[in-house]
């Protein structure tokens, strides 16, 4: 992981070099397409971009993370495609990693960042304190997490958060959340942030948000959230291959009866599939074998921000994340007494009217003649 | 940090709770503020009860006389046709039904979505008429208040809302739903102060009126 | 602790698997209707249509059923290079399965080529260039420079 | 000496909020079906007279004074007042083109008993002095004279005469003991004195003691039509005292719509206690008398008839089926309204209409409706059992120029006694 000079060659020429054939590299940048969620027909022009792509430079930083997504990151059969892109690109410093430790691993981050200034990535995964939590709940060589993303990410060319903690706070931004934590977002303002969410993010779209970065030098298209629309413009529920069942309101009622056995929607088991967004019913998981949903289980949003506290994860989408029948009784109970208050006072107006009420007299009558 | 999620979490936890709360204490001052006010004794000798004209009366002012259905069949048409999609989309869809399930325990089998899917969209058309009728009709322009309006607009946002939901046409999808779930707490919370009241209040007075003509010997 | 007690768990007590019918989720027959209009596509103008099978939300069954109706060709080949690819022609001709893997036989891509050759199985036109020249490489080892190509 | 104002006027408009005003208002939700009952509203295309449009005095009152909604409206001044000016204006719409006939009581699809709020609405009206006069000087003879016609005993005395001459029976008065008190409306002693002579014949023939009282022989009840129940159950004392005097079981109110309904429902809620007697409508005791075979009758009438039901008798009362038992008895050919029994419609006059000079137009035009009624079945002769109904059915067609005459049901019925031997 020295440090080495990342901009010297072409992406098409380092494979080159490695053994790697056209024909071999048309197959490449096919997969490449199919990662990146585009056509098929797109890979020529992948190919072309790929062939002139500069090597970048890449800094990873982790915070209040759990190793997750490195896991998922690294855990696929190698040689992957993944590896591939990773091998390309210049990884010059993650804190699990890399073989360095202490000073040296510190100052390979700073030569990185003095070498490449305002073209190096930084990926993030862990959510950060913020800047009025106690910096000491999360810190690295003895900085803060807040005091190194800024410093790091100050001449970066763009963010890459990985991960739900990174984009959106994730688990130590839980209610209570104990630490202050914050997402990247949350603190970097004035560069680009791209967010892989996902609990932890599925390995080939960390990869394919890098492959597009190289392969076209820019950032891709974000929704909303800062996520890449190639991997989340879809949500679960409408790529689901269960979405028939749910179109015919077919559904399991438990994890073990006939609708389960039989492969029906998960809905009714909690699924947050409808308002979740991400790649996981086209691109699966472990290698394209399966994905939470195929496994026979409700899919638990896990790419959307706050998904710890949007409500039980076996409760229905639209279920309320608090209110309960007792609840409702009591708002009930506080009617009733509200109620019966209000109504004696309409009681007494009542006697009051009628006590008001003053009989008619044929003389008044007259006088109105 | 504000997006679409947030919104729907705010819109099924705090925003939910008011919603009902308001709703719950709202609706029972007003039943409250009826039973209250309740009637004088009645010393005229009764034809016939009470009880059984009245609970009749509950049911059939559902159904229109034939006279008044050939005087007015448009405005009976397409008030029977948008409350029963209502009804329908409401107590037959199977995310409505695991909502009232959470809250009171109860639950029912769901109709399949496509025919909720077709109930909504015959609604949201009929709604439009109930304007379009409420805005040209002589008497329906005389007697609209500005609530009519409100009222109808909020109704008219929940189904829209709910049929953009279930066509997913807006995105992100968590925004709609917010949406859906927001203008459903928002017309709970007119509920009780707004003619929405005879959602259930017009079973008390189908009683009333039942049991008034009923004493008298006719069923109203 | 109370709301664990809501997930509905029921425990069944032997009870067997049920009968296997692998299901097909009816999400194969879209994209074999796309594969018709990408056949008469070809036919008309030659236009040649790739489909990327790993992109399909498939369901279990989904992918043997879309094999099962395409059938097996005549023609197979495999290519060497980054890992196997392995190309089979379907039993409709124009039709190709293209299973790209790597060389520990993890699926990268499959595709579904509508063409008459593959694109993957033509020589790429940079290697076309270089041909001559590596042919005469190998005429001539001891050469060191090229000649024209004339 | 007090006078009437608008104060009283709220005053009396909150008495009558009760369980039944507040559910009505409650419900309301604009749909407008009402004004599709109403023939001031159908007749005259006029949306200003849609029924629950007559309602906004006491619905303010209803929401500013009885709803929590209400009172959080008065703090942010968006109450809606009821000022002297919105009555004065409001009193054509509650008066004028109102007949009270409970028409729209059974279509509102909420359930409102719209009539019911009219007439207390009136309640208001009378105190706040935005009564018509035609009312208010009725409602003053009937107090001071004991008929709402200034009509005198004196008056219904000759007229006694004439029938015993005609008749050559005796007219009971103020016979103790006697079965039923027979009261009489001012207008029947006036319009239609065939009425007592067709009693004296039936109730001779089927052997019922009856009797009248100088005391009070009115039973038509100007307070109910004003709207006001002192006044009102100052008339319903003088039947109940009559009544007591002569110890009679039963009171009979004659063929006039609103002195049925006035008697019969109002009256012992008016005086705070239940009657010593029972009240029937004059056609609910010849059923009665036909249904024991005590009437016997001969001969059909043999011309096209069909039959105006009163709104106070039939929709609001319950007799329905009675008077079609009594035409069967004595008509071969009787075909009926097409909306007819408690559906019927109105003939216009009710109400108090009649008695409102300045109605005039507005009642002529509600009984349009009841002309297209008619000549829909195209009658040879109208039967009905109400003087008003009566008057306004014989005024109305001679409108129109149309021949059709109008007969009171027990009138019809003494013709066809078969003779005492």
């Amino acid at each position: 992981m020295a440090a080495r000079n990342p901009t010297d060659k072409t992406l098409g020429e380092s494979l080159r070099e490695r053994g790697v054939s056209r024909r071999g590299f048309l197959k490449f940048c096919a997969a490449t397409a199919s990662m990146m969620a585009l056509p098929p027909s797109m890979a020529p022009a992948i190919a072309a971009a790929l062939e002139k792509a500069k090597r970048p430079s890449v800094i990873w930083l982790s915070f209040q993370e759990c190793t997750g997504c490195t896991e998922s990151l690294t855990r696929s059969h190698a040689p992957t495609l993944e590896d591939l892109i990773l091998d390309v690109i210049s990884l010059d410093y993650h804190h699990t990693l890399q073989a360095a430790a202490g000073d040296a691993a510190e100052h390979a981050r700073e030569q990185a960042m003095a070498a490449n200034p305002g073209e190096y990535l930084v990926i993030v995964d862990g959510s950060i304190p913020g800047p009025d939590s106690n910096p000491g709940y999360s810190t690295v060589a003895g900085h803060s997490n807040y005091a190194m993303l800024m410093e790091t990410v100050e001449n970066a060319a763009a963010v890459i958060a990985v991960g739900t903690c990174a984009t959106f706070g994730g688990l130590p931004g839980a209610n209570p959340n104990p630490t202050g934590a914050m997402s990247v977002m949350d603190l970097v303002k004035d560069k680009p942030v791209i967010n892989v969410s996902g609990c932890p993010p599925i390995p080939m779209v960390i990869t394919g948000v890098i492959a597009h970065y190289l392969t076209f030098g820019r950032l891709p298209e974000l929704d909303a959230y800062n996520r890449p629309m190639a991997f989340f413009g879809q949500s679960i529920h409408d790529r689901c291959y269960r979405r028939p069942f749910y179109d015919k309101g077919l559904f399991a009622k438990t994890f073990d009866d006939e609708g389960a056995r039989l492969g029906w929607c998960l809905y009714e088991l909690g699924c947050k599939g409808p308002t979740t967004y991400n790649a996981c019913a086209t691109m699966r998981w472990n290698d394209g074998t399966s994905w939470p949903v195929e496994a026979g289980h409700p899919c638990l949003g896990c790419s959307e921000p706050r998904f710890w506290d949007a409500g039980g994860f076996y409760n229905t989408v639209s279920v309320p994340t608090s209110a309960s029948g007792v609840d409702v009784l009591a708002a009930g109970a506080a009617g009733a007494v509200v109620g019966g208050a209000v109504a004696a006072l309409a009681k007494k107006q009542t006697k009051t009217a009628v006590a008001h009420r003053q009989p008619v007299t044929v003389e008044e009558l007259e006088a109105k003649l | 940090m504000s997006g679409s999620m947030e919104f729907l979490l705010w819109t099924k936890g705090p925003m939910f709770n008011i919603a009902i709360a308001i709703f719950a204490i709202g609706l029972l001052v007003r039943i409250a503020e009826i039973f209250v006010l309740g009637r004088k004794k009645n010393f005229a000798e009764a034809r016939a009860g009470e009880w059984g004209p009245g609970f009749r009366t509950m049911l059939t002012r559902t159904v229109a006389d034939p006279g008044t259905f050939q005087r007015a069949p448009f405005n009976v048409v397409v008030g029977w046709v948008w409350h029963i999609g209502f009804l329908i989309a409401l107590l037959l869809f199977l995310p409505h039904i695991a909502l009232i399930e959470s809250l009171t325990g109860l639950s029912w089998p769901a109709l399949p979505n496509p025919v909720i899917s077709l109930v909504t969209s015959v609604t949201l058309v009929a709604l439009i008429a109930t304007l379009v009728h409420r805005m040209t009709h002589p008497v329906k322009k005389r007697i609209s208040t500005v609530e009519d309006y409100v009222v109808w607009a909020v109704v008219f946002a929940v189904v829209l809302t709910g049929w953009l939901a279930y066509y997913r046409l807006v995105n992100p999808y968590p925004l709609v739903l917010g949406m859906h779930i927001l203008s459903a707490e928002i017309m709970l919370i007119l509920l009780p102060f707004t003619k929405l009241t005879h959602i259930f209040t017009t079973f008390i007075a189908r009683w009333y009126n039942g049991a008034a003509f009923g004493r008298k010997g006719v069923q109203s | 602790m109370s709301l664990l007690d809501q997930i509905p768990v029921v425990v069944e007590t032997g009870s067997a698997v049920p009968e296997g019918d692998p299901q097909s989720h009816g999400n194969a027959d879209p994209v074999l209707h796309e594969v018709r209009h990408a056949l008469s596509r070809l036919i008309a103008t030659g236009e040649t249509t790739k489909i990327d099978l790993k992109a399909m939300p498939f369901g279990p069954g989904d992918l043997e059923r879309l094999l099962s109706v395409l059938g097996t060709g005549e023609v197979q080949a495999s290519i060497d290079a980054l890992g196997p690819t392995r190309v089979q022609e379907t039993a409709i001709p124009g039709v190709w399965l293209v299973d790209y893997l790597n060389s520990e036989a993890n699926r990268l891509a499959l595709h579904l080529e509508i063409a008459t050759v593959p694109e993957i199985l033509c020589p790429q036109p940079q290697d076309l260039d270089d041909a001559i020249a590596a042919l005469d490489a190998r005429l001539n080892p001891g050469r060191s420079d090229p000649p024209l190509a004339s | 000496m007090s006078e009437l104002t608008l104060e009283r006027g709220l005053a009396a408009f909150r008495a009558e909020v009760d369980g039944p005003v507040a559910a009505f208002f409650s419900s309301c939700v604009h749909c407008g079906i009402c004004a599709q009952a109403c023939p001031f509203y159908l007749e005259t295309g006029d949306a200003k007279y849609t029924p629950i449009l007559k309602l906004e005095p006491l619905r303010r009152v209803w929401e500013n004074d009885f709803t929590l909604w209400g009172k959080i409206k008065g703090m942010i001044g968006l109450q809606q007042k009821v000022t002297d000016a919105m009555l004065a204006e409001w009193e054509e719409l509650l008066y004028d083109s109102c007949s009270m006939c409970g028409r729209c009581s059974m279509v509102c699809p909420v359930g409102n008993d719209l009539a019911l709020m009219i007439r207390k609405s009136r309640e208001g009206m009378v105190q706040a002095g935005h009564a018509p006069e035609g009312l208010i000087a009725a409602s003053v003879r009937a107090i001071q004279t004991g008929s709402p016609m200034g009509l005198q005993w004196k008056t219904l005395a000759v007229q006694i005469q004439h029938v015993e001459t005609s008749s050559g029976l005796k007219v009971p008065v103020d016979q103790p003991g006697a079965d039923y008190l027979v009261l009489l409306s001012s207008m029947e002693i006036i319009n239609f004195p065939e009425y007592l002579e067709a009693i004296t014949k039936i109730f001779d023939h089927a052997g019922v003691t009856w009797t009248l009282s100088t005391e009070c022989f009115e039973a038509t009840n100007a307070g109910i039509q004003i709207g006001n129940k002192d006044i009102a159950a100052q008339l319903v004392e003088r039947v109940v005292a009559a009544a007591e005097a002569l110890k009679v079981p039963k009171v009979i109110s004659p063929e006039c719509g609103h002195a049925f309904t006035a008697i019969r429902w109002e009256g012992p809620n008016l005086i705070g206690r239940p009657y010593p007697f029972k009240v029937f409508h004059i056609i609910e005791v010849l059923d009665e008398l036909r249904a024991s075979g005590r009437i016997k009758t001969e001969g059909m009438e043999t011309d096209r008839l069909s039959m105006h039901d009163p709104c106070n008798l039939a929709r609001k009362s319950g007799v329905i089926q009675q008077q079609r038992n009594l035409m069967n008895l004595v008509a071969e050919n009787f075909v009926e309204l097409k909306e007819h029994g408690k559906f019927q419609w109105c003939c216009g006059a009710g109400g108090g209409v009649s008695s409102n000079e300045r109605a005039e137009p507005l009642k002529m035009a509600a009984f349009k409706r009841k002309k297209a009624q008619i000549e829909e079945v195209n009658p040879e002769r109208m039967v009905t059992m109400c003087a008003t109904c009566r008057t306004q059915l014989e005024e109305g067609l001679e409108e129109f120029n149309m021949e059709i005459p109008v007969v009171g049901l027990t009138e019809m019925i003494a013709e066809h006694l078969v003779e005492k031997n």
